[in-house]
């Protein structure tokens, strides 16, 4: 047991029961609170994968971008229908059917899958390469991002604009 | 083109002319009178040419391409000039003239535009009649045949309005086109035979019998189909007497002298190829025999005057065509072009008593002899014609006719043809002693009719006295002295008994028609040939076609229908599939993913 | 044929000139309908008279396409807007100019929409003048569509509803469907029509996928030769695929309600131009490039004509509607004109033609005087009609003479064409066709007939006296078509002339079984 | 099991559970979590092939996933308030404007 799969199963756990733990929990506002902590979680995994810069964007987009904005759309939803947001669980036995089917189907791939077991060459730090992919081989894909956000930014203010 | 094929074409471009300007200048047919005058003009020069013709005997035949193909034309038209339609041509335009000059009083009260409409038919009749005349070829004859058929139809129902003209009109049409299914099927088979329509060309072959053609008296009989249509042969003889609706001239012009004469004219001309096949012969002979019969009884117990005359022509049309059957379409020719004067001046007297009296039944007329007696005169001599009785024109063509038929040793028929001669000087003396003799029937004050309608109806009585004479002198009939006593003594015993019961009333016509119940019982409802007619009509014909339109409406569409109410069904349920909730959408794309899944594990 | 550069191209002139006259309807003459109605009557009267004079100049003694114009659209696929007419699709052309100029004075009087209307119309008669004219199979599809698709706007907005009462076994069905409405039959045809369509491109493809030559060119698919198999099953294709448009038996139904519901012009179009379509399809794209295929079939196409001709005119005397009658009887008259395609010979095709050209300017006489009729009696019924010759003389006159081509009266158009299918089917392969043939003209000759008497003669009566008879620009559109009618059944040489130039070399290739 | 194999079944289990959420919450916010974590799982995916198989490819489409996926929760959450404003509620099950 190195020290790697040492961190790999405490992050994983951490991973998995704040996960179950926004599915579960039938109050909407902390379910978000433990989305926040999966994906933080999430980043850890990508540390260990070695991608710190990874870690770092999750960190601030995610954890701190879409979990924000999720907890506004709680607050300003509660704030219209004046009550708190309940949660109750629909159908709880068919979801865990369907989904832990997928989860067999995906496993059951994998366990016949041929993976090269090889470990990975050394890593360098990866920050300057991703960089220099992003305004190189992806550069249009990168600008059509930028499209992308422009409109889904525009859609979002057209959709929760109030009406006159 | 010389001069013996320019005059008759000038003879049938003169009439056309009139009508094109007639139906394509407005204000000049809307003239009425005026319109009358220019047909009446065209038609007077039409025949001063036509009797050039016939008096300088032209021949000669000029054709042009009218259908190409590629290789040569499939069809020609053009003018065929001969002894045969030089006649017709005289008769054609002689009886048009005078008819036309007669309607200009008998139709004059009718508003102006309905007389030129009237004139406007008239010249299309004269065009297509003498079109008919001149074909060189089935299919020339064809064309105009149903022309003269159209005409038939446009003049019957020339006073639209009345619903029993329209469907005279209507039923005219019919009869005759159902005759004309066989006429066209046999040119096109003959066709198919010979590739051409040609008379020349198929006389040619018909006289080196290299016409070997199978089945050559089935298109024989299918062309003479389109005859017994056309000249109201048994069983398609049920149009004429209804097609009295149309106006007198009209009866006179196309359904006693012309139009219905075109049947035999057509099996006259093509009687080198009729001469080929016997059976057919033999069977022409029988018909027209029996059609003279059986019309002959019709008109005895007739109390319409003008439908007397119809059922006179069917029975006489019968005699032409029994002659043709005989083989001496000479006979029947000349009994034609005879027919023709003493029917058109039996039917323009008709009309000129209708006019004044204001009736067609005779036993509403009576004593007009002395009211009329110009027209009862010259309709004297008609029904003299008519019954056969010398000198006058229709004795020498009947004989002819007769004797034909004797030497074709067609016993049959000619035992139903001499009996046809009794009824004939029956039933015209009848209508002659009911309607001029006897007591006046009061109403009214009948009178002459004026000249305009007297002129032609004393030129008709002279040219069929005159042609007579001519016969006479001629002394070409040789016919056995017998034939001539016994058609005479057939003639005299007619007469006797119309004499005995309707002017001396020594055999009271119900007694006698008591004895004779099941015949007079069947020949006042026409054998029943109409009334099967219209329930054939009737209940197979509109039956069937409505059971196919229901069929078309409700089971051929119905199917349609059914898939596509199934669609509008199948939609409609699977659209219950889209419940609108997010969720079961994704249970769905979870089962796709998972159908995925086990595919790809399946196939690996 | 040598065409000068600076020659005018002719066929594209008439083909395009009513689509700039719908262009210009639609942006120029907004609120005018004076001025869209005098736009519609110069579009298309240039198109007639450059098809008169196309007409005029054509070639008799060189066959094959004249008029040759080509232009690559799209090379790597050999797509290329390609036209070119030989004796047949001239003389559909004309027809087409015939009508649409007709069909334009006839509609004068309509009121809503008329922009819409004109520019509909227009349009759909270029998509019509592309189908005869292309020689470029994929264009000759997109023009194909283009003349079908607007029927339905027109059919839809500007038609009228009859009346079907739900009857027989399949009652629930009518209920369902809607039948009788003008939307049912604008959707009804339009979807038949389509479906038909999907038909024709899956044979186009077949056939430029089996050539292997990568052009969609006519000519350079005629010389291809393919086998016997496909050819039979893409000829299969093609004629039930254009058929559906010719009114083939059983999938005629959309034409009597179509035509029943659609306005004036959009039925003489329809009846007179677009049925042409299909039938001038069977023959230039089915027989002209699979002869053995429509050889091996022709007893198919022939005996299902024979079926239309008996039973379309069976059908139309059973009819109580004017409109439905002349609908039926057109499917009866497409009858002879698979016929005479069918019996393979000459003189078979020859009168297949002519009565395209005969029906269509016959047929769109009669939807030109049904739409007169209706407009002033405001009834389709044939029962409550009578006496209307006293009060409108000149239409009757003209519903006369239309009525004595449909039953083939000599010296009209009708007598020739049926005359020479006649001809044609005793010489083909079966010639039992004759007889139906023939009891359909006797059959047309009842019906058509009795509707005349029953509408026009008569006594009047007191309800119909206000009529009045066709005026101004009607005149003009019965006038014309009376006279084509009559010309070409005195001259028929006109018209034959030209189509013996295309017809001889089409069965030239055509091998009897 | 290597390690590539650990992390692929770590986040097929969080794809699996963000799949019960998506399926099972009543909240429409709720479903938008589950997205998340479901996303999340595939970057986890990405990055650990990027990592085992030295490619850059799976690092930097991470990033745009993450890009997008912060987008798409934007448009998501607007949606969401659009359709609050209107319906009074943010169940799932009674958001079925498409019923047919």
């Amino acid at each position: 047991m190195t020290l790697e799969t040492v961190g790999f199963w405490v992050v994983a756990a951490l991973l998995l029961v704040s996960s179950l733990a926004v599915v579960l929990t039938p109050n909407l506002f902390h379910a978000v609170l433990y989305l926040a902590a999966a994906l933080v979680a999430t980043g850890a995994v990508f540390l260990l994968l070695e991608q710190p810069f990874l870690f770092a964007v999750q960190l601030l987009l995610y954890a701190g971008g879409v979990v924000t904005i999720v907890v506004f759309a709680i607050m300003l939803t509660e704030r219209l229908v004046g009550e708190r947001v309940g949660q109750a669980s629909r159908h709880p036995l068919n979801g865990a059917i369907v989904a832990a089917a997928v989860f067999a189907g995906i496993v059951g791939f994998l366990i016949q899958a041929p993976i090269r077991a090889t470990a990975p060459a050394p890593v360098v730090d990866t920050t300057a390469s991703i960089g220099r992919a992003l305004v190189g081989p992806f550069a249009v894909t990168l600008e059509l991002l930028g499209v992308l956000l422009v409109a889904a930014l525009l859609g979002a203010l057209y959709f929760a604009r109030s009406e006159e | 083109m010389t001069l013996p094929t320019v005059l008759p074409l000038l003879v049938w471009v003169l009439p056309f002319a009139a009508f094109v300007l007639l139906a394509v200048v407005a204000p000049l047919r809307r003239a009425g009178p005026r319109a009358g005058l220019l047909s009446i003009g065209a038609m007077g020069v039409a025949f001063m040419a036509a009797l050039v013709v016939w008096v300088e005997d032209f021949r000669g035949e000029a054709t042009w391409s009218w259908i190409p193909s590629d290789g040569g034309p499939i069809a020609t038209v053009g003018v065929l000039v001969d002894p045969v339609s030089n006649a017709m041509l005289v008769l054609v335009t002689l009886v048009s003239l005078l008819v036309q000059v007669y309607s200009l009083a008998y139709l004059g009260d009718e508003p102006p535009a309905s007389l030129g409409r009237y004139y406007t038919y008239q010249s299309l009749f004269a065009v297509s009649m003498l079109g008919l005349v001149l074909s060189p070829g089935f299919l020339q004859m064809f064309v105009f045949w149903e022309l003269v058929g159209l005409c038939s139809y446009l003049l019957i129902g020339y006073w639209y309005e009345r619903p029993a003209a329209a469907r005279a009109a209507v039923k005219a049409f019919w009869i005759t086109k159902l005759g004309d299914v066989g006429f066209v099927i046999g040119i096109v088979l003959l066709w198919s035979a010979t590739g051409t329509f040609d008379f020349g060309e198929l006389f040619a072959k018909a006289q080196e019998h290299a016409l070997a053609i199978d089945r050559l008296g089935t298109i024989m009989f299918l062309i003479y189909l389109g005859a017994v249509g056309k000249s109201a042969q048994f069983p398609l003889h049920v149009w004429l007497p209804d097609a009295m609706e149309g106006p007198t001239p009209v009866s006179a012009l196309i359904h006693a002298a012309t139009m219905v004469t075109a049947g035999v004219f057509m099996v006259t001309r093509a009687e080198p190829l009729f001469a080929l096949v016997p059976e057919v012969l033999t069977l022409i002979g029988w018909v027209g025999a029996f059609t003279a019969l059986l019309a002959a009884t019709m008109a005895c117990v007739e109390s319409d005057i003008k439908r007397v005359l119809a059922y006179s022509t069917v029975s006489q049309l019968g005699y032409m065509m029994a002659a043709a059957g005989a083989g001496a379409a000479d006979a029947g020719f000349l009994h034609l072009l005879t027919h023709g004067l003493f029917k058109a001046l039996l039917f323009l007297a008709a009309g000129a008593v209708i006019h004044t009296v204001g009736t067609n039944d005779i036993f509403r007329m009576g004593g007009l002899f002395r009211a009329m007696p110009q027209t009862a005169l010259v309709f004297i001599v008609g029904t003299l014609a008519l019954a056969g009785v010398p000198p006058l024109a229709g004795f020498f063509s009947k004989e002819a006719v007769l004797s034909g038929v004797w030497e074709a040793q067609l016993t049959g028929p000619f035992l139903m043809l001499a009996l046809t001669a009794l009824l004939t000087a029956f039933y015209m003396f009848r209508v002659v002693f009911v309607a001029f003799f006897g007591r006046a029937f009061g109403a009214g004050h009948p009178h002459e009719a004026p000249w305009l309608m007297r002129g032609p109806l004393w030129l008709l009585a002279a040219l069929t006295v005159a042609v007579g004479i001519r016969l006479a002198m001629g002394g070409e009939h040789e016919a056995p002295a017998w034939l001539v006593s016994l058609s005479l003594a057939l003639a005299f015993a007619g007469f006797a008994l119309a004499w005995a019961m309707y002017q001396r009333g020594v055999v009271d016509p119900a007694t006698f028609a008591s004895a004779l119940a099941p015949l007079d019982f069947l020949a006042r409802r026409r054998y029943g040939i109409d009334a099967l007619y219209g329930g054939l009509y009737r209940g197979l014909v509109l039956g069937f076609a409505r059971l196919i339109g229901w069929i078309d409406r409700y089971l051929v569409d119905g199917v349609l229908n059914v898939l596509s109410a199934l669609t509008l069904r199948g939609g409609d349920g699977l659209r219950r599939i889209q419940n609108g909730r997010p969720q079961d959408y994704v249970y769905g794309v979870a089962f796709g993913v998972l159908l995925l899944i086990v595919w790809a594990q399946l196939w690996r | 044929m040598a065409v000068g550069p600076l020659t005018l191209p002719i066929l594209s002139a008439i083909t395009w000139s009513p689509f700039i006259g719908a262009l210009l309807i639609m942006f120029t003459a907004r609120h005018r309908p004076r001025a869209v109605r005098w736009i519609a009557v110069v579009a298309t009267g240039i198109s007639t008279l450059l098809s008169i004079y196309a007409y005029a100049t054509y070639n008799h003694e060189a066959a094959g396409f004249q008029f040759y114009e080509k232009l690559p659209l799209v090379p790597p696929l050999g797509i290329s807007y390609e036209l070119g007419v030989d004796g047949i699709s001239l003389l559909m052309v004309l027809l087409t100019s015939i009508i649409i100029s007709a069909g334009v004075f006839a509609s004068w009087t309509v009121a809503v929409r008329s922009q819409e209307f004109y520019a509909l119309l227009l349009a759909l008669v270029t998509g019509v003048y592309g189908v005869f004219a292309s020689l470029d199979l994929f264009v000759l599809f997109l023009f194909y569509e283009l003349a079908v698709l607007p029927m339905y706007l027109l059919i839809g907005i500007w038609g009228s509803s009859g009346e079907v009462r739900p009857r027989g076994i399949f009652a629930w069905a009518y209920r369902e469907t809607g039948v009788g409405t003008k939307e049912y039959a604008a959707m009804k045809l339009t979807l038949y029509l389509l479906f038909g369509s999907a038909f024709i491109l899956v044979g186009i493809f077949a056939l430029y996928v089996s050539a292997g030559a990568a052009s969609f060119s006519f000519l350079e698919l005629e010389a291809a030769v393919f086998p016997l198999g496909l050819q039979r099953w893409v000829f299969l294709a093609f004629y039930v695929g254009f058929g559906i448009l010719a009114g083939i038996w059983p999938l005629h139904t959309w034409s009597p309600d179509g035509h029943a519901s659609a306005p004036t012009a959009v039925s003489m179009l329809h009846a007179g131009v677009l049925m042409k379509l299909g039938a001038y399809g069977v023959v230039r794209v089915g027989m002209g490039l699979l002869p053995e295929g429509a050889a091996d079939l022709a007893w198919l196409v022939g005996g299902i004509a024979c079926i239309n001709i008996v039973y379309g005119a069976l059908s139309a005397m059973a009819q109580t509607d004017l409109k439905y009658v002349i609908a039926y009887s057109s499917v009866s008259h497409m009858g002879i004109v698979m016929l005479g395609a069918a019996t393979l010979t000459e003189t078979g095709l020859n009168g297949s033609v002519f009565q395209m050209f005969a029906h269509g300017v016959m047929t769109g006489l009669f939807f030109a005087l049904v739409g007169l009729v209706y407009e002033k009696a405001h009834s389709r019924e044939i029962e409550k009609m009578g006496g209307f010759g006293k009060s409108m003389p000149g239409i009757a006159t003209a519903f006369t003479i239309g009525s004595l081509s449909s039953l083939g009266l000599p010296a009209t158009a009708g007598f020739v064409a049926e005359l020479l299918t006649f001809l044609g089917t005793w010489r083909s392969g079966h010639r039992w066709w004759l007889f139906p043939a023939v009891a359909g003209t006797f059959l047309t000759a009842v019906y058509v007939l009795r509707v005349t008497k029953q509408i026009f003669w008569g006594p009047p009566s007191p309800q119909f006296e206000h009529l009045e008879d066709a005026r101004g620009p009607e005149w003009i559109a019965l006038v014309v078509l009376v006279f084509v009618l009559v010309l070409f059944g005195m001259v028929p040489g006109l018209a034959i002339e030209p189509v013996d130039t295309a017809t001889v070399p089409l069965l030239a290739r055509i091998v009897r079984p | 099991m290597s390690g590539l194999q650990a992390y692929l079944v770590l986040a097929a289990l969080v794809f699996a559970i963000g799949l019960f959420g998506v399926l099972t919450r009543r909240n429409a916010v709720g479903i938008l979590l589950g997205i998340e974590l479901m996303l999340n799982a595939v970057n986890i995916n990405l990055v650990a092939f990027a990592r085992f198989n030295g490619d850059l490819g799976g690092v930097v489409f991470t990033l745009f996933t993450i890009s997008i996926t912060v987008a798409e929760v934007a448009v998501g959450l607007a949606i969401v308030i659009a359709i609050f404003r209107v319906r009074r509620t943010v169940e799932a099950d009674r958001l079925d404007l498409l019923r047919g």
